[in-house]
């Protein structure tokens, strides 16, 4: 048994177990265990990941293991991971104990909940550790479609649009991505679906001038690559906590993930080619959604927004298709995801005592609820990009591994990314001015508490991660670094 | 001739026998006698899945008779959609309208079973013809079995009127075939077929008569209309393994005999694959009858299924597998529409189904998942299936019109996705009671929804298929 | 000299410590627990900087560059990489003197003046965490350390600024600060990204190879550092925050604000000079004209401010303004010949952070006793505070350029350096100096003299936590200028000898007794009506002085209007109402087209049958035409 | 004796009944009467076999077994269609198509 | 101009006869007329098959034709009183549509046959398809005879009867 089908297993484990569960406290047992599980266990194999690279592990990726599924379309549930899976999972699991907790007090149909969420989860750890085109898409959608009921049922404000908007906007970014999967491995004329074995086979340019735009587009939609990115506001304001954590810290980077391990790695000469256009559309991104940010009147907007802008971020990296930038990129999507859960669970909390997230009623929160404030403030400054937190760091690495690429047109691009820096900056001290300080606008806050035991684990956790990332960045940079040299290899070969 | 030959057509001559036992039984049996009826029923299909494992080609009756190890896998499959169907009309034929005529019923599914069992075994066009009006006109007296219902009845007038002219078209086409070929057996057709004009309109002709069966657009209109009027088990039967057979006629027929002509049907299929995708589609956005969107759903998923013929001999496995888990899913909507139907008094109306999760969770979650199955979300069978039909289609070059059905899947989930969303999401005044399953009709979901998770995860059922379409048609 | 990582973390520990368990503690055990390390950080800084110069130079008299600990923070490849250490010359000991010196001042008066104070252990936090980060930044062995340690500087100024957060004023000061800051660190980042690629490293001492390779594009990355200092140090047009950072606590206005952060800009610049001077002596003119107009603006709006901590801010302005000439007007890194700037630059920023931490932390104590900012709620307070009157008129003194205290030294070395490379910008801050001289006065004579006001009544001294402080202070401001600042540090590391231009210095003095003179006039009984006269004259001139000649709500039009107006607000529009409008759009077309077919169904078989034959005849048609070849 | 005409005349013949028949199908509102109008339908493709197999394929009886067996299968289907006719009168009162379209949409 | 022997004329006046009632049979306002008209058109149609040798055919088509389905719709009209209900008529719009849809299929269907180009064969009368080849064909198993089809007839009709039967009874 492969150490990395116990992400699978695991899931698969909690969800019969909550299936059998009759007790709240059963169904909270069962979702203790089981993420608490799954995040020694993303430790571990981190840990074993990188002793193994230091020993010497030369391989594109470890733990590789495959077991024929479908002999005649030569699928395989094949899996494997190099250092970008490892963070990943490792950020998978991180979200899911944190969001374990952030939906501690979740009702009702709290057992429902954990079922979908899990197989959220599901879904996540399983497209990371595949390698194989057709069980990563299998993961990929398992992951999409709880979402609907996790926001429709769960949710607030209007939940049935923007879970039926979303679901259905990343349904069809995956229509796209389905038919990029088909054209690769027709179009490679593969006998295998193991990305591993069609990076090392050569798929003809014109086939890659055609799907690489569809399957980019297909993760992008994910990504919120404008102008596919207007299910990510509504999506996120209206639902619960968790999930806004676990699929703006998780889900939304399988978007990026994918865009850079199937669409840039199998198809570097598609990638070339069509660059300039995406590259384009993710600067756009990357300072249209910082612009939309700032005049919000929603907390969750704001924050939706300004993923937007972080994630179009991860993917303008990516089309840089330097090295430097490809860490960055990957580095990003860890510290947005990170930081970007924070934001949500804090929000999510802020909003769970006061029932509204519109700035101009809420004020004074530093007093009346100081843990959660000053989380909300530590995740600002870790969104604007504050050294010694997670984002400093990856953008960072993002914009000298952008400002690596010589052309002028990227060099421009680049420039233009940087300013979303700035613009971060007001719209987070907008809402940091707004809601935290000040006085109180409304008497009945006044009562309110501050953060209870399980809230406060979450927060924290999540907080010590950003810190972490953000102090001691070598151990990512560097395992990253070194799993991004294939693609760029082939990327430069092309 | 002797008896070893009709052993070589095993599944049909049991069928026929099966029919001598019913009529019997339910003339021996005293009334009310629906009850052992169906055990009886249940039986014998069981016995006949048991038995039916033919895995060789025969040619019988001077070629009159052709089975393959295909068709022979597709028979099994409709006999499993059939016993699923007759397990859950339990609480359909024990209304005391009904209960009475439960023989009947039983013998007409056999009967269209059996047209079934020769419209895709068969090696002749007149073969072809007669099993497929023993599977269409039995068919009218089932749907309009429930006769003090005015919508039955509706509903098996269109049926019978919209059959007859279907028929007539297509016998017209096969006349128009027969014209220019000079033989009606399937094997010795296609060195005749040059595709010349008339046998391009015969082709047409022919295939609207199958595309009536399959419900394809613009044959579809009589779909949503009979659905709705029949009795809902009939629905489950009409959309399933009706469709089934027709499908993998069409394909036999398209491959054996039209072959030559493999430009013409690619182009008419591809142009009537969009459409019924579309078309389904875009119509089952505003219903509410439940057994009316099914019926639009259906179309679209007929589309999907013409999308497996579209990539001929390479998409036949893929073509009996999607049959195979669009059962599984459709078989369990229409299950919970029925006892939802039979337990409140005939509401059938998707907002009879809001809040349905707080009093009837389990129920809700077989239907949820066979909904995601049908919409083609994994790990269900649907994705499987409609990943295997994409795959089959890209391969044979089909790329406009796979991402045309792409797209349009997220049509589809929008309409699947109301569904689970009056369900779970809309509250309700007053829900649909609480109330509790049958054995059987527990049975039945039971089943589909085991089919519906381990028909994808379960790698083998494919592959099997895939020898199989190997061993027919020679694709790999 | 290892031990000088010390002087980083234990301002970093007394952070780490207050910010995690602050609310558990008593205000008087976490005030001192953050002064006691910052003690021995200063006294460890103060070990560093004699240790330092007790290094034996080489033989050409340069000292050697120590880099005690040093450490690759975050690779990026190539080469690249952040490494974080410590770089140990005489800028950076002379930093760290200054910094740890003034904060250790800082901590201790502010144990008297935040007494009581709401959430007075996180404001020892967070003078724990600015002060590692200062230092952070001053020991910067490259450019991206020194822009790591620029942002938590920044963001630990914005924190301190909005220490009242419940004052709307000191949420939108801190805001404003910080976004201003880094808006201007956008060209700092930039330059950085131009830095660090085409000389193949973020260090301050470029590879020769490399610099022969990509110094042409240096003058870009060099001036677009500069942005980002001159954001820092408030030049002009960059300036607007820095007076509205009054709303925090005056002390931290004296460390932060007046001796420390300030100055990072010039800090940058003199880091940077050995290339500047080489690679773009054009960016170091311009500099030098950014400078001198910066002071010229400063020195005029401060003659008309009312707000004492505004006028100071003002005049912190226009000196950095000062420090800023004096680099700019350097032509070469030899002292002798051209760089004597470097040194006087230096030599100034030394002096002026302790007198100007000095004229702040009187100014706090004489906020302390009136509870106001305004002069006009002063006056007649000699009397009342004596300590605080006589330190502070030290301070007025050494920034008005008077000997012997050390701002005349330090300021006579700028104005010689300025002589040397144009009698123009000569002349020119000569009149600037005599104009600081004028509002220091006036804000001297309309704080201890002039008219009492209601306020004054109860004035008294503040206690000895606060005035020890000042007595250092006033100290330390009275025997700086008799330092050799020259032979400790100088461009080139080569030791100069400072020796008074007799002209030069005998014209300022003139000149600042002149302005001496006129304030007190005008101020010193506060029954002159000559100021009111002037005003009258041109009251146009005043009001725009007074306003600041507008920069602020230049600013202002430029962000509400232009960014949220014509960019946030209508992207944010077209964000719901266009794209997300689209999208709905396109499911609402696919409904309506539902709706549209519904006609079709309209239950009966006669048209279902049409619809039969059409499709029939319509297919046949189609297949014709193809095998026509028409398709 | 011989008859000489040639097939195309029968086909026309059989298409007009044909496509009388489709006409007779579209435009009647009553059932019966669309009924009618499909035999005459099915009775043009008997024609076309019939004709076919005669003057083209006189080797074999395809044809001509093909117009028994629809002939037989036609007669079927009436019984049946009348049948159910007769069930919609039963429920409507009436056997008009304008009446028996509840179902729609 | 050819000369048209008697066989001719008897044919031309035969397909006159079947086109004219075809047309008649569905357009008359009367429904029991439209049912004698579609005798008619069965009538012709027996006639043709009896020229074309198809005697049996040809007998059949009569006896189960005329003998039995016209009978039977007959009945029915009486029984649902379809005679009254004749006069409703579709609107201009529709049978415009109709009328073109028709028109269309007709000239097309037309125009595939004529593009086949048939040969013209003469074929002998008089001479009959013998009853006995027929029943050879009919119970026969191997290729050209059709046993298998003929039962399974037999199974249908069963089953229809049934349905039919099921229908239309009327108590329970």
């Amino acid at each position: 048994m492969n150490i990395l089908s116990l992400f699978v297993l695991i899931p698969l484990l909690m969800l019969a177990g909550l299936w059998a569960s009759r007790t709240l406290n059963q169904t909270r047992g069962v979702m203790l265990a089981g993420s608490s599980a799954l995040l020694i266990l993303a430790i571990g194999l981190a840990v074993e990941y990188t002793n193994l690279r230091q020993g010497g592990a030369t391989a594109d990726m470890l733990f590789t293991d495959s077991v024929t599924w479908y002999e005649p379309l030569h699928i395989a549930y094949s899996t494997g991971v190099d250092g970008i899976s490892v963070v990943m999972l490792l950020l998978s699991a991180i979200i899911m104990f944190t969001g374990t907790f952030a939906s501690w007090r979740l009702k009702p149909m709290t057992k429902e909940y954990f079922l979908w969420f899990t197989l959220l989860a599901l879904g996540v750890f399983g497209f990371f550790i595949s390698t194989d085109l057709f069980t990563m898409f299998l993961f990929y959608e398992t992951a999409l479609i709880p979402m609907y009921l996790l926001i429709g049922v769960w949710g607030s404000g209007r939940k049935e649009y923007a879970a039926m908007k979303l679901t259905l906007m990343l349904m069809g970014g995956s229509a796209f991505l389905l038919i990029g999967i088909l054209g690769i491995y027709y179009g490679a004329g593969a006998t295998t679906m193991n990305i591993l074995e069609l990076a090392s086979m050569s798929i003809p340019a014109n086939i890659q001038h055609i799907f690489f735009p569809l399957v980019f587009l297909g993760f992008g939609v994910l990504g919120a690559l404008f102008p596919f990115h207007t299910w990510s506001p509504d999506g996120h304001a209206s639902a619960p906590t968790a999930v806004s954590m676990l699929h703006a810290g998780v889900l939304m980077k399988l978007g990026g993930y994918g865009c850079f391990r199937i669409a840039i790695w199998l198809m570097p000469e598609g990638a070339q080619e069509w660059s300039g256009l995406f590259l384009v559309l993710t600067t756009i991104s990357v300072v249209y959604g910082a612009l939309s940010a700032v005049v919000q009147t929603d907390l969750k907007y704001i924050n939706a927004y300004s993923s937007v802008s972080h994630c179009g971020l991860v993917l303008f990296a990516l089309l840089m298709m330097t090295r430097t930038a490809c860490t960055g990129a990957i580095l990003q999507m860890l510290s947005h995801g990170l930081m970007t859960a924070l934001f949500f669970a804090v929000i999510g909390m802020i909003y769970g005592r006061t029932h509204t997230r519109d700035i101009r009623l809420l004020g004074g929160l530093m007093r009346i609820m100081p843990f959660l404030a000053v989380a909300y403030v530590i995740a600002g400054l870790a969104n604007l990009g504050l050294p010694g937190l997670s984002g400093f760091v990856a953008e960072m690495t993002v914009f000298v591994g952008s400002f690596e690429h010589p052309d002028l047109f990227h060099r421009v691009c680049t420039i233009i990314a940087t300013t979303s820096i700035v613009i971060t900056a007001v719209y987070i001290l907008r809402t940091v001015g707004r809601i935290l300080y000040g006085t109180c606008k409304n008497p009945e806050f006044e009562k309110l508490t501050d953060a209870t035991w399980d809230e406060r684990t979450a927060v924290i956790c999540l907080i010590a991660c950003v810190a972490a990332l953000g102090m001691a960045p070598y151990w990512a940079s560097t395992i990253i670094n070194e799993s991004v040299a294939p693609v760029i290899e082939r990327l430069a070969c092309s | 001739m002797n008896i070893a030959t009709l052993l070589h057509m095993q599944p049909e001559v049991m069928l026929a026998c099966f029919i001598i036992i019913l009529l019997f039984a339910d003339l021996t049996i005293r009334q009310p006698n629906h009850r052992i009826l169906q055990l009886i029923t249940i039986g014998l299909l069981l016995v006949h899945l048991a038995t039916n494992l033919t895995l060789s080609e025969e040619t019988l009756f001077g070629g009159m008779y052709h089975s393959s190890p295909m068709s022979s896998a597709v028979k099994s499959i409709l006999t499993i959609g059939t016993l699923l169907v007759v397990l859950q009309a339990g609480p359909w034929i024990r209304l005391s309208d009904n209960n009475h005529k439960a023989g009947e019923f039983y013998i007409l599914v056999f009967t269209t079973l059996l047209g079934m069992f020769f419209m895709t075994s068969a090696g002749h066009f007149l073969m072809f013809y007669v099993g497929l009006e023993m599977a269409s006109i039995p068919m009218a007296c089932l749907i309009a079995f429930d006769k003090y219902r005015a919508g039955s009845a509706e509903a098996g007038m269109k049926f019978i009127l919209s059959a007859m002219f279907s028929s007539a078209l297509m016998l017209f086409g096969i006349s128009l075939l027969y014209g220019t070929v000079g033989t009606l057996y399937f094997s010795d057709m296609p060195e005749h077929i040059v595709g010349s004009p008339l046998q391009m309109g015969a082709l047409v002709f022919f295939f609207a008569g199958l595309g009536f069966k399959l419900s394809l657009v613009p044959f579809h209109a009589w779909t949503p209309d009979t659905y709705q009027g029949a009795p809902t088990t009939v629905g489950g039967y009409l959309s399933v393994v009706s469709k089934g057979a027709a499908a993998f006629a069409l394909v036999n027929i398209l491959l054996r005999v039209f072959g030559p002509m493999a430009e013409n049907w690619e182009l008419l299929l591809s142009v009537v694959i969009v459409l019924t995708i579309t078309v389904g589609n875009l119509m089952a956005l505003h219903q509410q009858n439940m057994k009316r969107f099914m019926a639009y759903s259906s179309i679209s998923q007929a589309g999907y299924i013409l999308l497996a013929i579209l990539a001929g001999a390479t998409g036949t496995a893929a073509l009996t597998y999607y049959i195979l888990a669009y059962m599984a899913a459709n078989l369990a909507v229409f299950c919970v529409i029925n006892e939802i139907e039979q337990h409140t008094g005939g509401h059938v109306d998707r907002d009879d189904y809001r809040a349905l999760y707080t009093t009837n969770p389990r129920l809700t979650l077989v239907l949820t998942l066979a909904l995601f199955s049908l919409a083609g979300i994994p790990p269900f069978a649907g994705f499987f299936s409609k990943f295997f039909v994409f795959a089959a289609a890209a391969r044979e070059g089909h790329w406009i019109v796979t991402f045309l059905a792409l797209i349009n899947t997220v049509i589809s989930l929008y309409y699947y996705l109301l569904v689970v969303r009056a369900m779970y999401i809309d509250p309700s005044d007053n829900p649909a009671p609480t109330f509790r399953t049958g054995r059987l009709g527990q049975l039945t979901l039971v089943v589909c929804l085991i089919a519906i998770v381990a028909l994808g995860l379960v790698s083998p059922i494919y592959e099997t298929l895939c020898q199989a379409a190997m061993l027919t048609f020679g694709a790999n | 000299m290892e031990y000088t990582l010390y002087i980083l973390l234990l301002p970093l520990l007394s952070f780490l410590i207050l910010a995690l368990t602050g609310m558990k503690w008593t205000h008087r055990a976490a005030g001192l627990f953050a002064t006691g390390l910052l003690a021995v950080a200063a006294l460890l800084s103060w070990t560093a900087v004699a240790d330092y110069l007790a290094l034996a130079p080489d033989a050409t008299g340069v000292r050697p560059e120590l880099l005690p600990f040093c450490f690759e923070w975050l690779p990026f490849g190539h080469g690249l990489g952040i490494n974080l250490g410590l770089l140990i010359d005489a800028p950076s000991v002379l930093m760290l003197g200054v910094i740890s010196t003034v904060s250790l001042m800082v901590h201790i008066y502010s144990l008297g003046y935040m007494k009581g104070e709401r959430g007075f252990q996180r404001y020892y936090a967070f003078l724990g965490l600015f002060s590692f980060a200062m230092m952070g930044l001053v020991v910067a062995p490259g450019v991206f350390q020194m822009y790591l340690f620029w942002e938590l500087v920044g963001v630990s100024s914005y924190l301190l600024i909005g220490f009242y957060y419940t004052r709307p004023a000191a949420i939108a000061a801190s805001k404003k600060a910080f976004i201003v800051t880094r808006f201007a660190d956008l060209g700092f980042l930039i330059g950085i990204l131009i830095y660090g690629y085409y000389l193949g490293t973020f260090d301050f001492r470029p590879d020769p190879a490399a610099l022969a390779a990509g110094g042409m594009m240096l003058p870009w990355a060099l001036g677009l550092m500069f942005v980002g200092g001159a954001g820092k140090s408030a030049m002009l047009p960059l300036h607007i925050w820095l007076p509205d950072a009054m709303e925090g606590p005056t002390p931290v206005s004296a460390l932060i604000h007046a001796a420390t952060m300030v100055v990072a800009g010039v800090y940058q610049v003199a880091r940077l000079f050995p290339l500047f001077v080489t690679y773009a002596p054009e960016v170091l003119h311009a500099i030098a004209w950014v400078g001198a107009l910066t002071a010229l603006y400063a020195a005029i709006v401060a003659c008309v401010q009312t707000d004492i901590k505004r006028v100071l801010a003002f005049s912190t302005i226009s000196q950095i303004g000062f420090m800023m000439v004096a680099l700019g007007v350097c032509t070469s890194t030899d002292p002798h010949t051209g760089g004597l700037g470097y040194m006087a630059s230096l030599f100034h920023l030394t002096t002026h952070a302790l007198f100007k931490a000095l004229l702040f932390l009187g100014a706090g104590s004489v906020i302390h006793a009136v509870h106001s900012n305004e002069m006009s709620a002063m006056g007649r307070l000699a009397g009342r505070m004596p300590l605080t009157h006589i330190t502070f008129l030290i301070a007025c003194l050494a920034i008005a350029g008077i000997p012997p205290f050390s701002g005349f030294f330090s300021k006579d070395e700028i104005l010689t350096a300025c002589f040397r490379y144009s009698p123009t910008i000569g002349w020119t801050m000569t009149g600037i100096a005599a104009l600081t001289a004028f509002y220091m006065f006036r804000l001297y004579c309309r704080i201890f003299w002039g008219k009492a006001s209601q306020e004054t009544e109860h004035a008294h001294e503040s206690p000895a936590v606060m005035t020890l402080p000042l007595l250092i202070l006033a100290a330390l401001t009275c025997v700086m200028g008799w330092v050799p600042f020259g032979t400790f540090i100088s461009a080139d590391g080569t030791p100069y000898e400072i020796h008074l231009d007799m002209q030069v210095a005998l014209t300022s003095i003139a000149f600042a007794v002149v302005a001496i003179a006129l304030a007190l006039t005008f101020y010193l009984n506060g029954h002159s009506t000559v100021p009111t006269r002037i005003e009258k004259a041109c009251p146009k001139l005043h009001q725009a002085a007074y306003r600041r000649f507008y920069f602020d709500e230049m600013w202002q039009f430029v962000t509400h209007r232009i960014i949220f107006g014509c960019l946030s607000t209508p992207i944010a529009w077209f964000d719901r109402h266009v794209i997300d409008r689209f999208m709905d759009f396109m499911a609402w077309s696919a409904n309506a087209a539902g709706e549209e077919l519904q006609p079709l169904q309209n239950g009966r078989v006669q048209t279902y049958m049409i619809l039969f034959l059409g499709g029939i005849v319509a297919l046949t048609i189609i297949l014709l035409l193809a095998a026509e070849g028409m398709f | 004796m011989e008859l000489e005409i040639h097939v195309f005349h029968y086909l026309v013949v059989s298409t007009v009944m044909l496509f009388c028949g489709i006409y007779g199908f579209c435009t009647r509102k009553n059932l019966l009467a669309m009924l009618i109008s499909v035999e005459l339908m099915l009775n043009a493709s008997n024609i076309n076999f019939a004709v076919f197999n005669r003057y083209l394929f006189p080797g074999q009886l395809e044809g001509h077994f093909f117009s028994l067996f629809g002939i037989a299968i036609a007669a079927a289907e009436t019984a049946v269609a009348i049948a159910i006719i007769i069930n919609v009168y039963r429920n409507f009162n009436r056997v008009l198509t304008d009446d028996v379209s509840h179902m729609k949409g | 101009m050819m000369d048209l022997s008697l066989l001719d004329i008897t044919f031309y006046a035969t397909a006159a006869v079947i086109i004219v009632c075809s047309i008649l049979a569905v357009t008359t306002g009367r429904i029991v007329r439209s049912a004698t008209y579609l005798l008619f058109v069965l009538f012709g149609t027996g006639v043709i098959y009896s020229m074309l040798g198809y005697t049996y055919l040809g007998a059949v088509q009569l006896m189960v034709y005329a003998g039995g389905i016209v009978v039977l719709y007959i009945f029915s009209i009486l029984l649902t009183r379809s005679s009254q209900t004749m006069r409703y008529r579709i609107g201009r719009g529709r049978l415009a549509a109709v009328l073109a849809a028709t028109a269309t299929g007709a000239v097309l269907v037309i125009f595939l046959l004529a593009s086949q180009h048939f040969a013209l064969v003469a074929i002998p009368q008089g001479v009959e398809l013998p009853a006995r080849e027929i029943g050879h064909a009919m119970i026969g198993s191997d290729k050209y005879q059709y046993v298998l089809p003929f039962e399974i007839v037999s199974v249908l009709l069963v089953a229809c009867m049934i349905g039919a039967i099921l229908i239309a009874r009327r108590h329970k």
